[in-house]
């Protein structure tokens, strides 16, 4: 299991980075998506601890077991994350949109006008 | 990207997503759900619709200040966290009961109003940034 | 208030407001600037007084500054500083005074004086300082008040160059002196100065490379070989200027130091060879490189250096002749050699030029100039009555006996002969062709005699020469037996008997031979000339300080920008590649370095279900496809696959919430990336190398790899309870949640979600202003 | 005092949403935004002035027990950064006001300016690692809209750029937070620190401690993370590239100041060798870059990595002195380049232009415009009496003090540089006969850049004041069960 959730998280990392490192901007930003979700990913992974339920507790009241259930704290900040990289995202696509019409072309190569 | 069966059902779907992330807005204390949840779907719901039905019918219907939604959520956040400093610290959640007419023992979570807010950011902004694009891809073409 | 602040901190106050009555009242500007050397004169007096009356004892005055981390400013009264503070502040007064006749009234007066006012006060804080730090600070501002004073006409090209090479210089050699003592600071443990010279084996504990750094500064402020380059191109500076800081004072700051130092360091294995090694070099190639001068403040700055490197030499031989006699000629030397600068002023004043070629027959044109510039040079070259004759035979006395290390004393006399010889020459020279031959071309404006108010500050200076000649009793114990006493360190006696005349001695007859082969020299000076001319054309070939110089600084302009370019070329991959590839090796070292131990990474693949590896295969099957597809709507779409894909997995990970605000997300994101580029026009492929898509692939590899060994291991070391533990026990009973997910985002941890929506709404925002704000946006190209 | 600090979030956010909110009433909304401002550094004083004492404040949020709220804390070195700030952005926002023509454009600047100053804020005062990330996100999100806000090819460009390379920092960021987590199960910085000292520093725990050191490394410009600095701060428009040079590039500093000091004192001794070395590649790369510029704001953006270099040279050796001398240049560092960005941006004005070629003479087309430009120049290339001189000096001395000798010895070797690309640049800019004609300013512009540039005279004549105080900061971090008992006693 664990094993299998790195290697997920690796083959996203690589692949961002592959991404990334592409000359189209489509390219770039999708790299940058998908480097969200692999860090998305970490941080659920980072919780996670063998089975357990869902971290909603029952009505019944009485001592709680919290061992029964899966870490909710990373659950918490993955939602926060999410709704950053969202946000970014959507930024991001907004300025891709701009650079590839202003410069009326998406290859990275060619926008370097801030050299040195 | 208009297509009748679409144009049909999308209303219904619209009602029927709306209807839904109230419940997850509503439900979220207890049940899986919230004001994100809540806001992306109604989020959601408006941009599948926008999509469906006349690019000018869209954004007759739903030309919402949306600025003002999410800074209005914002604020109701915000305001919700002073309401806690209030009572001795920064987002300090408070529950009230109320007693009302013909519902009966109501419970309101100062967490809950804060969560409402969340979910009329998300709804403002997500859809701030669709209808601004929208606008923009209209100008282009 | 002390003297010793009087002396240092009033040129500073006069020049803050001095510009302020310089561009008010330009006609009487220098006698609004005359006040503050006059008071530092008159403070000094007091205070030469007040130590006499003390029995000569050394004193300090200290200012704390930053004491936690050692800075104080800091001044000690000693011989030393009493001589070299007279030398600096009566001359500041001289020059103020001559600079009155020199610059037009429209000349930037303010900033002229202001600046003047404030090296005399940088000059005299490097006298009188104490503390290292507080020396090093004064050194400093003598620095950037000289690049000021050199790039005064300011709109000049060589006035610029002059000023860059001089700050470069003498603020780098500044830079390792300032090397050099924080480490002797921190080896002493003693930062003062009249405590380091009461350290008796301080020396011995100093490494050579703070030896170095030290003499390094004293080197390139005294413009010693090879750092002499900077100060030729400093005679931009207009010329009382030159004569104030590149002939009597700021120069000799390195010889100060080294006087200062000598108690301190003198007794390292190393001074004698590298201060006598410096002071012969720069002796020898400034007497060589004066002789090819055409530019007669060419010619005085290199016949400076040259005897720079005399008195260097001296002060690095040692022992008490050397230094006394180094001492005085130090003295003899700033009189003479400003009276002479002050000359080549009037002469470019009334000329209009410095070229020697151009110019002829002053003698006649210009008779009291002539006069004084005659005597400043004989003072130099050691002709009785002047004072440079007593110097002149007391140096040669020394060489007789030198009391310093080595078996080299066979050398010194016929090393003082040389030196006196090229003096001779290069004087006669200064005074030959201007003075005393017909010009070779035609100077710019017929020259005659300045008004007599430009004539008094040479004038002045010359008499002081003929005075210490005439009658040396009125100094030698009062000023100068005390500062050779001071350099000399460990309470010294020093009595001085000088007299013009004592007898035909050995000294006497090395004057006659300098005379003599000076003269012969002279008369043939044009074979001198094709000689020296043909050791030119060699040495134009060696890589001359000057050319290094240049290329160094051409290449920090120029050279630079190429080196730049391999990080910083603009392109955003390049980018990402350094910053992908060195954390990654980064983290391979330690990965290789370190001692991982047994059971770091988990064995086997426990808890994995069939479901897991299916979800697991769909979202990297997706992310590859978002990698491999050429198409945008079907990359685009691939994307939205392994979004969907690991909601699917955040479900199989118990995180309802998650998977439905993955879902949510991902669908918006779809549309909102099918929004911008559905429309957008496909532009032409750009095909990319195989060999940089295997780097890429390469770098991507390693990357991912790391994560995935960093990941495991850490899911593999759970050694903590999580607080999480809290939230699970206390979301009912106290928030009043079920879904302990909801309650951390809106209750236990609010203040993050508070901070998300920020962002939120600020994305919102930005985008607005992107619409709404920016307008039209066609395509530019 | 403890309750009164969240104030530095909620006054910037409410203020923000306000702005944005009355937006096309002009006048009120500037006249609003300087009073927040002013109110903001009123209480940054305050709050400076209380921690004086060695007091740390500590704010629960929701009055959670401590470690499970988010607690926010501020020691002395929050509240020094707090008052630098609020000051720098306060100057900037009164430069603004007369220095942006562009009407329309104000509209967002005001709003995007406070929230990007709440997320320094809470940057600042959190003491929670994963409200850092967040804080952080609050911060360059506001940078992102800022940073291109005229959206010329230029701005566009390097605005794409600054967010692409900022969103790797991000996805770092989160995967150090969960490689703790997993490690240590808690996000609570000082909760950390007591499990992490228990633990020791194991590999991975080194390997953690790096990628923070990356993590923070981009916003502290440290090579080779520091790619997005030079275009970000000289095409950006001149209020922000001031306060990205002033605060924000701190920001990262003083995050690996916190983990060098509280989180991972024991896994950075072991980075140390590592550190200074890219510390001196900073310095380095800095030196360099500004050789063949011809951009004024080109060339203070190197300067500002150069100098990062030396700041974070100060935190890398680890020492109390070395704390002592990386905050005194920091705040030295803030005030000054700041200042010299918005004279900057005066000269921009005044001609035009922020092109050397296209400028000279200045010196007696503008005296005092030059005069305040000499200043900056004089101390950034560390010559006395200015702050830069002492930032410097301490360094080195502490370099030395430590045995670092090759080290410091390169660090100091490097001035030369630095001193002839300041002199360069001064004499090109206020020297020679080039340029054309200079236009008028107006006084707030004058003003604000004198204000700052004060600081470099006040706080090298008065270097004792701030070093005194530099050093109680550091005395307080070498410390870290201060901070540690304040937090648990408190929360």
């Amino acid at each position: 299991m664990v094993w299998i959730l790195a290697m997920i998280i690796g083959v996203l990392v690589t692949v961002a980075s592959y991404l990334i490192m592409q000359r189209r901007i489509i390219q770039v930003v999708l790299g940058m998506a998908v480097l969200s979700h692999a860090a998305n990913l970490m941080i659920v992974a980072s919780g996670w601890v063998g089975d357990g339920k869902a971290p909603i507790v029952p009505k019944t009241g009485g001592p709680l077991d919290p061992f029964a259930y899966v870490d909710p704290l990373p659950q918490a900040m993955v939602l926060t994350a999410i709704v950053i990289s969202l946000a970014v995202t959507a930024f991001l696509l907004v300025l891709a949109f701009f650079t590839y019409r202003k410069f009326g072309t998406d290859d990275i190569d060619e926008i370097r006008r801030l050299k040195g | 990207m208009r297509s009748l069966i679409l144009q049909t059902i999308a209303p219904v779907v619209l009602h029927l997503t709306l209807l839904f992330s109230m419940f997850l807005l509503i439900y979220g204390h207890n049940q899986p759900g919230g004001g994100f949840i809540a806001g992306l779907m109604t989020a959601v719901g408006i941009v599948l619709q926008w999509i469906a039905v006349d690019e000018e019918e869209g954004r007759r219907r739903f030309n919402w200040p949306y600025e003002r939604i999410f800074l209005a959520g914002l604020a109701l956040s915000t305001l919700t966290g002073v309401w806690g400093y209030i009572k001795g610290a920064y987002l300090k959640s408070s529950i009230y009961r109320f007693e009302l007419p013909f519902i009966g023992d109501v419970e309101l979570f100062t967490a809950f109003l804060f969560d409402v807010g969340v979910y009329g950011v998300v709804v403002g902004v997500v859809m701030c940034i669709f209808t601004n694009l929208c606008e923009e891809e209209a100008k282009d073409s | 208030m002390d003297n010793t602040f009087i002396i240092v901190f009033f040129p500073f106050a006069a020049a803050l407001i001095i510009p302020w009555f310089a561009e008010r009242f330009r006609k009487h500007a220098a006698w609004f600037a005359m006040v503050a050397p006059v008071v530092s004169t008159w403070a000094l007096f007091n205070l030469y007084s007040e130590w006499a009356a003390g029995g000569r004892q050394t004193f300090t005055r200290a200012i704390a500054w930053v004491p936690a981390a050692n800075v104080e400013i800091s001044f000690m009264v000693d011989g030393l500083s009493l001589m070299w503070g007279l030398l600096v502040a009566g001359m500041g007064a001289l020059i103020v005074l001559y600079s009155h006749w020199y610059l037009h009234e429209h000349e930037a007066l303010g900033r002229y004086y202001g600046f003047l006012i404030a090296f005399m006060g940088s000059m005299l804080g490097v006298v009188f300082s104490d503390h290292l730090i507080s020396l090093f600070i004064f050194w400093e501002l003598t620095s950037i008040t000289s690049f000021f004073l050199i790039g005064f006409w300011s709109d000049r090209d060589a006035s610029n160059y002059g000023a860059t090479k001089a700050i470069l210089i003498t603020g780098s050699g500044g830079l390792a002196m300032l090397g050099g003592f924080l480490l002797l600071g921190d080896v002493a443990g003693e930062w003062r100065l009249s405590e380091l010279v009461l350290m008796p084996d301080i020396a011995s504990q100093v490494s050579l490379g703070v030896f170095l750094l030290i003499i390094l500064g004293a080197a390139t402020k005294s413009a010693q070989w090879p750092f002499h380059i900077w100060l030729p191109n400093a005679m931009e500076a207009p010329t009382p200027i030159s004569a104030f800081l590149h002939s009597a004072t700021m120069v000799k700051a390195g010889i100060y130091l080294l006087s200062r130092f000598y108690p301190i360091l003198g007794a390292h294995p190393a001074w004698g060879y590298v201060v006598t090694g410096f002071g012969m070099t720069t002796m020898i190639a400034g007497g060589l490189l004066s002789l090819r001068a055409y530019d007669l403040k060419a010619i005085l700055a290199y016949g400076t250096i040259s005897q720079l490197g005399l008195i260097v030499t001296f002060l690095g031989y040692g022992g008490k002749g050397a230094i006394i006699g180094a001492t005085l000629h130090l003295y003899n030397h700033a009189a003479a050699k400003a009276a002479m600068f002050m000359t080549v002023g009037i002469i470019d004043h009334e000329a209009g030029t410095r070229d020697v070629r151009l110019l002829g027959n002053l003698k006649k044109l210009m008779p009291k100039t002539h006069v004084l510039a005659v005597i400043a040079a004989l003072s130099l070259i050691g002709i009785p009555p002047m004072g440079g004759f007593i110097t002149k035979e007391m140096l040669y006395e020394v060489s007789l006996h030198p009391g310093g290390p080595g078996n080299w004393s066979w050398f010194w006399p016929y090393l003082t002969v040389f030196a006196g010889v090229f003096t001779a020459l290069y004087h006669l020279r200064f005074l030959s062709e201007p003075y005393w031959q017909a010009a070779e071309g035609e100077a710019p404006k017929h020259p005659h005699d300045p008004p007599m108010g430009m004539l008094a500050a040479p004038a002045i200076l010359v008499l002081l020469a003929l005075a210490f000649g005439l009658a040396p009793g009125l100094i030698e114990n009062a000023i100068v037996a005390p500062a050779a006493s001071a350099t000399l360190g460990g309470g010294a006696k020093v009595e001085l008997h000088l007299a013009l005349w004592h007898g035909v001695n050995l000294p006497l007859i090395m004057s006659v031979i300098t005379m003599a082969l000076g003269l012969a020299l002279y008369f043939g000076f044009a074979h001198v000339k094709t000689v020296l001319d043909a050791c030119a054309r060699i040495w134009g070939k060696a890589p001359a300080p000057d050319r290094i110089y240049d290329g160094f600084v051409n290449w920090l302009r120029n050279g630079t920008w190429e080196i730049l370019l391999l990080i910083q070329d603009g392109n955003l991959r390049r980018y990402m590649r350094w910053m992908f590839v060195l954390p990654t090796i980064a983290v391979l070292y330690l990965v290789w370095r370190m001692e991982w131990g047994a059971n770091v990474f988990p064995k086997g693949f426990a808890g994995a279900s069939f479901l897991l590896v299916v979800i697991a295969l769909m979202i990297a099957g997706a992310a590859l496809a978002t990698a491999l597809f050429r198409r945008r709507v079907p990359a685009i779409l691939a994307l939205g696959t392994m979004g969907y894909g690991i909601a699917g997995l955040f479900l199989l990970l118990k995180a309802p919430d998650l998977a439905l605000t993955q879902i949510m997300v991902e669908s918006a994101s779809v549309v909102l990336f099918l929004l911008v580029f559905y429309y957008l026009p496909e532009l032409k492929p750009v095909p990319s190398s195989a060999a940089k898509k295997i780097r890429d692939w390469g770098i991507a590899i390693g990357l991912g790899v790391c994560t995935t060994l960093v990941m495991a291991a850490a899911m593999n070391t759970h050694k903590f309870r999580t607080i999480a533990d809290y939230f699970m026990r206390t979301s009912k009973p106290v928030a009043g949640f079920k879904n302990v997910v909801n309650a951390i985002i809106v209750d236990y941890r609010g203040y993050d979600t508070l901070g998300e929506i920020t962002v939120l709404v600020i994305a919102g925002i930005a985008v607005y202003a992107l619409m709404r704000l920016v307008g039209e946006m066609k395509c530019d190209h | 005092m403890n309750a009164f600090f969240p104030m530095f979030v909620v006054l910037p956010l409410a203020v923000g949403t306000f702005l944005f909110l009355v937006r096309k009433n002009r006048a009120l909304q500037e006249s609003v935004s300087l009073i927040a401002l002013l109110a903001n550094l009123i209480f940054a004083g305050v709050l400076l002035h209380a921690t004086a004492d060695g007091t740390i404040f500590v704010h629960r949020m929701g009055l959670w027990p401590f470690p499970y709220a988010i607690v926010l804390a501020a020691d002395r070195l929050a509240a020094t950064l707090l008052f630098l700030s609020s000051s720098i952005v306060g100057a900037c926002a009164v430069f603004a006001r007369s220095y942006l023509t562009d009407e329309q454009r104000k509209e967002a600047f005001h709003p995007l300016l406070h929230f990007l100053l709440m997320g320094m804020q809470g940057c600042f005062i959190t003491g929670d690692l994963f409200n850092l990330f967040v804080f952080f996100e609050v911060m360059l999100m506001s940078t992102y809209a800022l940073l291109g806000f005229y959206y010329n090819l230029d701005q566009l460009e390097m605005a794409f750029k600054y967010t692409c390379l900022n969103l790797i920092a991000s996805a770092l960021f989160l995967l150090g937070v969960s490689l703790l987590y997993a490690q240590v199960g808690t996000v609570n910085m000082a909760d950390l620190a007591v499990k992490i000292k228990l633990l020791g520093p194991t590999p991975l725990m080194v390997v953690t401690a790096l990628v923070f050191v990356f993590v923070f490394s981009v916003k502290a410009a440290i090579f080779p993370m520091h790619l997005w600095l030079p275009s970000a701060h000289s095409i950006s428009p001149t209020p922000i590239s001031a306060i990205l040079a002033g605060v924000l590039v701190k920001v990262g500093i003083y995050s690996i100041i916190r983990c060098a000091t509280l989180i991972f004192p024991a896994a950075f001794l072991i980075l140390q060798p590592g550190l200074i070395l890219l510390c001196l590649l900073t310095i380095a790369m800095g030196a360099l870059g500004t050789l063949p510029q011809t951009s004024i704001k080109r060339i203070l953006a190197y300067s500002t990595i150069n100098q990062l270099g030396y700041i974070a040279f100060g935190v890398a050796l680890l020492s109390q002195a070395g704390l002592a001398a990386a905050v005194f240049y920091i705040v030295g560092h803030a005030y000054l380049k700041s200042a010299m960005l918005l004279g900057a941006g005066l000269n921009q004005k005044l001609t035009g232009t922020v092109d050397l070629e296209e400028m000279g003479g200045m010196m007696g087309k503008a005296p005092f415009a030059s005069l305040l430009m000499l200043v900056g120049f004089l101390s950034l290339a560390g010559f006395p009496p200015f702050t830069g001189f002492f930032a410097k000096l301490f360094v080195l001395q502490a370099g030395f003090a430590q045995g670092a000798i090759l080290a410091t010895g390169v660090a100091l070797g490097f001035g030369v540089i630095s001193l002839y690309y300041n002199f360069t640049t001064y004499q090109r800019y206020a020297w020679g006969t080039g340029g054309g004609e200079v236009g008028a300013a107006g006084a707030g512009i004058y003003g604000s850049v004198a204000f700052l540039s004060a600081f470099a005279v006040i706080f090298g004549i008065g270097a004792y004041w701030l070093f005194e105080w530099a050093q109680l900061v550091a005395a307080q971090l070498t410390n870290p069960e201060l901070y540690i008992a304040a937090m648990r006693d408190l929360g």
